[in-house]
């Protein structure tokens, strides 16, 4: 009751470490209508870019054993809108670290897009998606070469005096190559991870659930890997992590800490529980007290 | 949007593959027709849609098919067994939309939230008829429902073995009657075709795989004409004229 | 009922393509106790290396929402015991393909393990496990990096005249460029996909659930990213595949069929239920009557 | 070996955070005392081992703590609600080992299979007396069960609140009688301590993490005098000159 349970990511004190993650929270005033936002510690918006897109065709969601599939295409009305409209919006009903998650598909589109974030006063955070495909190195995406992931942050910090955190894909050999690659570039923190990818075929049909074949995986299934990237990371790197993957109650949140993570995204969650963050939120300081855990900030990276 | 556990009253076939299932609890968000809740199957992670079929009081009716793994779930349950639904879900049917006389279109268990349209319109003193179009006899289910409200109801299978032979544009012309708007809740193909028979107004309830059911995913987004919207926040009912048949 | 369900895997013919997957079916002889074992396809057996090893400490195991972590270590007898004592042994009570499992550290050592397994009559196939850790270049998996990955397999086929199959790690950036690097490196056939790498924290004693720290994830949990792996690799190469990775039903062996394998192991799903293998094959031809499947062979990627 | 689905017959608390469930089902494959059966927990992935305490006929009687996500999930189970088990695991107690009076020596909730053994060994005439270790009063169980059996009952806990204050070498040492063979399972750090404390032979039942409980998966192992062995195959009961301390 009555417990402690900020934690400050780079520079910006969150009142708690919970936070919708991108993509599974709109751009956030949706759930204004069935719950008091105030009790998130941040919200990390819908991925947005430099242009309006319309997404992927549907289906654009599937489910599988461990959570779901998704393959939404960045639907999003572009930046401007985000800064003009979305993000002030927000702001009057929500008084916690917004973060603006921002994708691209080449370094300038990148960098214009996070300098239109920038010009906006209400964003605390930039998050940048780098699980895009860069169309002009052969459709990889920006977040699984080190080089690519390190020059969209270096191109990004030159955009922008907000803190920069790169969201890295999970779908590579060697995530602390990756990581530390970004914080050599200037990142500000990391977030881990991302969706895996993933398939499924609608056997009756022969084709593949989703329109667009394969999508991102995510929900309770990734979270020994969330796990096991944020603790590999988090040791490797002095930049703060933010643990995301998998997370449905107190209790991930607080094995994701002790693995490393400075804050916790909730992703897929959401979409299962609208009441997901608001529920964990209230759970915390009954687990800590159970687990003996004082203060938030002295579990992080424990184990 | 309120979440919270029902109970199962009924459960019981109502057509082939096609089951009602009455539950039993606080009903205070579920709203009007054409709206939905979506349900929380044991066992599977993402929530299923469902419209609201029928209401009453504390009790609301849901009529589905049994088509996957989480229908499949469904009918294994029990009276007595409980349920975590969301309710009061998306964007229903417009009451006040209704003209002279309403066309109700059904296409097989899209046929479901038109029965507590059919009592909203009652209500609101606005005439209405009914056009259905099933598989079969076997899959037909409210013909007698929709009669005891009142309205003409015309039936067309593909087989013949219940009404017209064809589809439901054919029962829509075996009605005896002038309208002015129309309802409509069915497949995509059929919905294209009612909307390409009827030259007057009207709306349809559309129907995308969901994600959260509560506008936060984006998993549902359709091509409207005021850009892409979610079917299941800014819908699932559309006004005809917002619709790019073209494009769905 | 009476239905074909055979398929041919690297001209080994198989009465079914239900397969217990390395690790999770002892030495084969273990489940003889509770089932008729020739109802498999094939049985592959526990990962064995040129000398014994005692594996990991304890505890090896813990759960996680889509299934499990291990960190086993590869405890086994050594290749010569295998090839002496229970392939022999296994063959007098198992008509179909017995799949040796090679694990090493060094190119040399896969070699002569599957030497030794080469000169063994009753052993149809070998199966290569390139997951473990390169001692030589730095500890990466052999089966992170095309090159070593190619090496090893070239290595494996000068030394054996059996068909070799390489089970490849899911944990890379780009799986196609290491399936067709051991193709390339003369390949027989893939079997995708071994284990994610996840870890778990107990939040009380805040260590590590395994000993080992961090371990593999199997189970329904890895489903989709093998689905999809099995997909991306049968498409680009001319070699079979045999798919692997949360399979626990017929439906999910049909799925995997359809995504391009020919033939289907099954692994965790064997420690959860030990009728787990004799049950989906005998679901498989009631499920592919519901489906339309008149031959099996007739599904292999066909999505 | 067997799987089979089994009736809750009883749920009840035994002592705190412990409880005592009697199942009813097809227990032929059951076996003899140490040996134990798999539970599928609704929910979770891995089964969850537990020794047979008790055996009636066609029903079994486990003893369980709460330490986790799975035995909390057991004890919200209800009378009537059925489990998945597999039965018949394992090497059990060597009653047959026996000599002229055998020790029975168990550390919390590792007393649960020694009802069992006790019976066996009381139906092959062969005497034995018990040393229990408990934390506290409030966590011993089976005390009188034993004295039923017409056995001498010593108890140790840790804050002297029932028997003596100390561990269960100190309950063993307040018994009086000559003893030539041993039983013991608990603790890890008991076991040893058991096992360094009793110059006779004896045997330990042991505990592993597992995977399959059926010896396929090698997630079980421990170092023994031959070789790495698989407690749930190979054990869980192992002779005390098998068993490694110094490497466990
Ligand atoms: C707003 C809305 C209202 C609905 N109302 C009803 C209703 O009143 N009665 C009824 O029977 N069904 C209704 N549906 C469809 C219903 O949601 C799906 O049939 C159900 O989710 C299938 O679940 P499953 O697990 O059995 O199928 P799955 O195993 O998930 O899939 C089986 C098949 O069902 C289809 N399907 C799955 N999910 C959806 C979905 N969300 N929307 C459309 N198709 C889907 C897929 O194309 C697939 O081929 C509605 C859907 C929406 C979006
Ligand atoms: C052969 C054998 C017989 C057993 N008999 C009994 C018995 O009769 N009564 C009883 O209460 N317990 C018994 N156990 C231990 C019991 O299996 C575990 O307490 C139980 O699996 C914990 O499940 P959980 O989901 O509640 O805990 P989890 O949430 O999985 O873990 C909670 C804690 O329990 C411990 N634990 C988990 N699984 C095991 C395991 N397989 N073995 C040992 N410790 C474990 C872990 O160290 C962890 O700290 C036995 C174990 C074995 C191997
Ligand atoms: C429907 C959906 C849409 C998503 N969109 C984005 C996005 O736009 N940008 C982004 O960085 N991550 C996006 N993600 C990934 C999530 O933010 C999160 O990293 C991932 O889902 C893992 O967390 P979870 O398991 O808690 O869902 C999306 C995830 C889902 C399920
Ligand atoms: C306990 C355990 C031990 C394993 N040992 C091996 C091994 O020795 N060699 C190997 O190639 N794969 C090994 N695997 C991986 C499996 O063969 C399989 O690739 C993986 O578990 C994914 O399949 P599943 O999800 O069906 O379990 C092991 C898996 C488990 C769970
Ligand atoms: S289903 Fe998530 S926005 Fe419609
Ligand atoms: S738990 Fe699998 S071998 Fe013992």
């Amino acid at each position: 009751m009555g417990k402690d349970l900020s934690v400050r990511l780079c520079g910006v004190k969150l009142r708690n470490p919970v936070i919708p993650a991108s993509g599974t929270f709109g751009f956030g005033l949706e759930a204004a209508d069935w719950f008091d936002l105030d009790l998130l510690g941040g919200i990390s918006l819908k991925g947005t870019t430099l242009e309006a897109r319309p997404g992927n065709p549907t289906p654009r969601i599937a489910e599988c054993a461990g959570g779901m599939l998704n393959s939404v295409g960045l639907q999003n009305p572009g930046v401007d809108a985000l800064v003009r409209e979305k993000v002030p919006a927000l702001r009057k009903r929500f008084s916690g670290a917004i973060v603006a998650n921002i994708s691209g598909f080449s370094e300038e589109e990148y960098a214009a897009a996070c300098a239109a974030a920038d010009r906006c006063a209400d964003i605390d955070l930039i998050e940048l998606n780098v699980s895009c495909p860069n169309v002009r190195h052969g459709g990889m995406a920006f977040g699984t070469d080190p080089k690519c992931a390190a020059a969209v942050t270096r191109a990004v910090k030159e955009a922008t005096r907000k803190p920069v955190l790169v969201k890295l894909s999970p779908n590579v050999t060697d995530i602390v190559a990756i990581a530390q690659a970004c914080e050599d570039a200037g990142a500000d923190g990391l977030v881990l991870i991302n969706t895996l990818l993933g398939m499924r075929i609608d056997i009756k049909t022969r084709r593949p659930v989703l329109a667009n074949t394969t999508g991102g995986y995510s929900g309770p299934g990734v979270f020994p890997v969330a796990v096991r990237m944020v603790w590999q990371v988090a040791r490797a790197c002095r930049i703060p992590v933010v643990g995301c993957g998998g997370v449905r109650s107190a209790e991930d949140v607080i094995e994701m800490m002790m693995a490393g993570a400075t804050a916790v995204e909730v992703g897929s969650e959401n979409l299962r529980d609208p009441q997901a963050c608001p529920r964990i939120v209230a759970q915390l300081p009954e687990v800590m007290d159970r687990l003996g855990i004082e203060n938030l900030k002295d579990i992080i990276g424990i184990v | 949007m309120k979440q919270g556990w029902f109970t199962i009253c009924e459960n019981a076939r109502l057509a082939r593959d096609t089951f009602r299932m009455v539950l039993e609890g606080d009903c205070s968000a579920v709203g009007g027709s054409g709206q939905f809740v979506q349900v929380s199957v044991p066992g599977l992670y993402l929530r299923r849609p469902f419209s609201v079929s029928d209401r009453d009081g504390d009790r609301l009716v849901l009529v589905y098919k049994c088509v996957g793994q989480g229908t499949a779930a469904l009918v294994a349950m029990q009276p007595g067994e409980k349920l975590d639904l969301v309710t009061g879900l998306g964007q229903g049917f417009h009451v006040s939309a209704a003209g002279k006389r309403s066309l109700l279109v059904g296409g097989s268990v899209g046929t479901a939230p038109l029965l507590l349209l059919a009592r909203e319109l009652q209500a609101a003193g606005k005439a209405f008829d009914v056009a259905l179009g099933f598989g079969d006899i076997g899959l037909a289910f409210y013909v007698n429902e929709f009669k005891a409200l009142g309205a003409q109801v015309k039936v067309a299978t593909q087989d013949g073995s219940l009404g017209r032979e064809g589809l439901v544009t054919d029962a829509i012309r075996a009605l005896d009657g002038t309208y002015d708007y129309y309802y409509c809740c069915g497949s995509k193909p059929m919905m294209r075709a009612v909307c390409a028979a009827l030259p007057f107004d009207g709306e349809c309830s559309m129907e995308e795989r969901m994600g959260c059911g509560t506008g936060i995913c984006y998993g549902c987004s359709i091509p409207t004409r005021s850009g892409m919207r979610r079917v299941c926040a800014d819908g699932p009912v559309f006004r005809k004229e917002e619709l790019l048949w073209e494009k769905i």
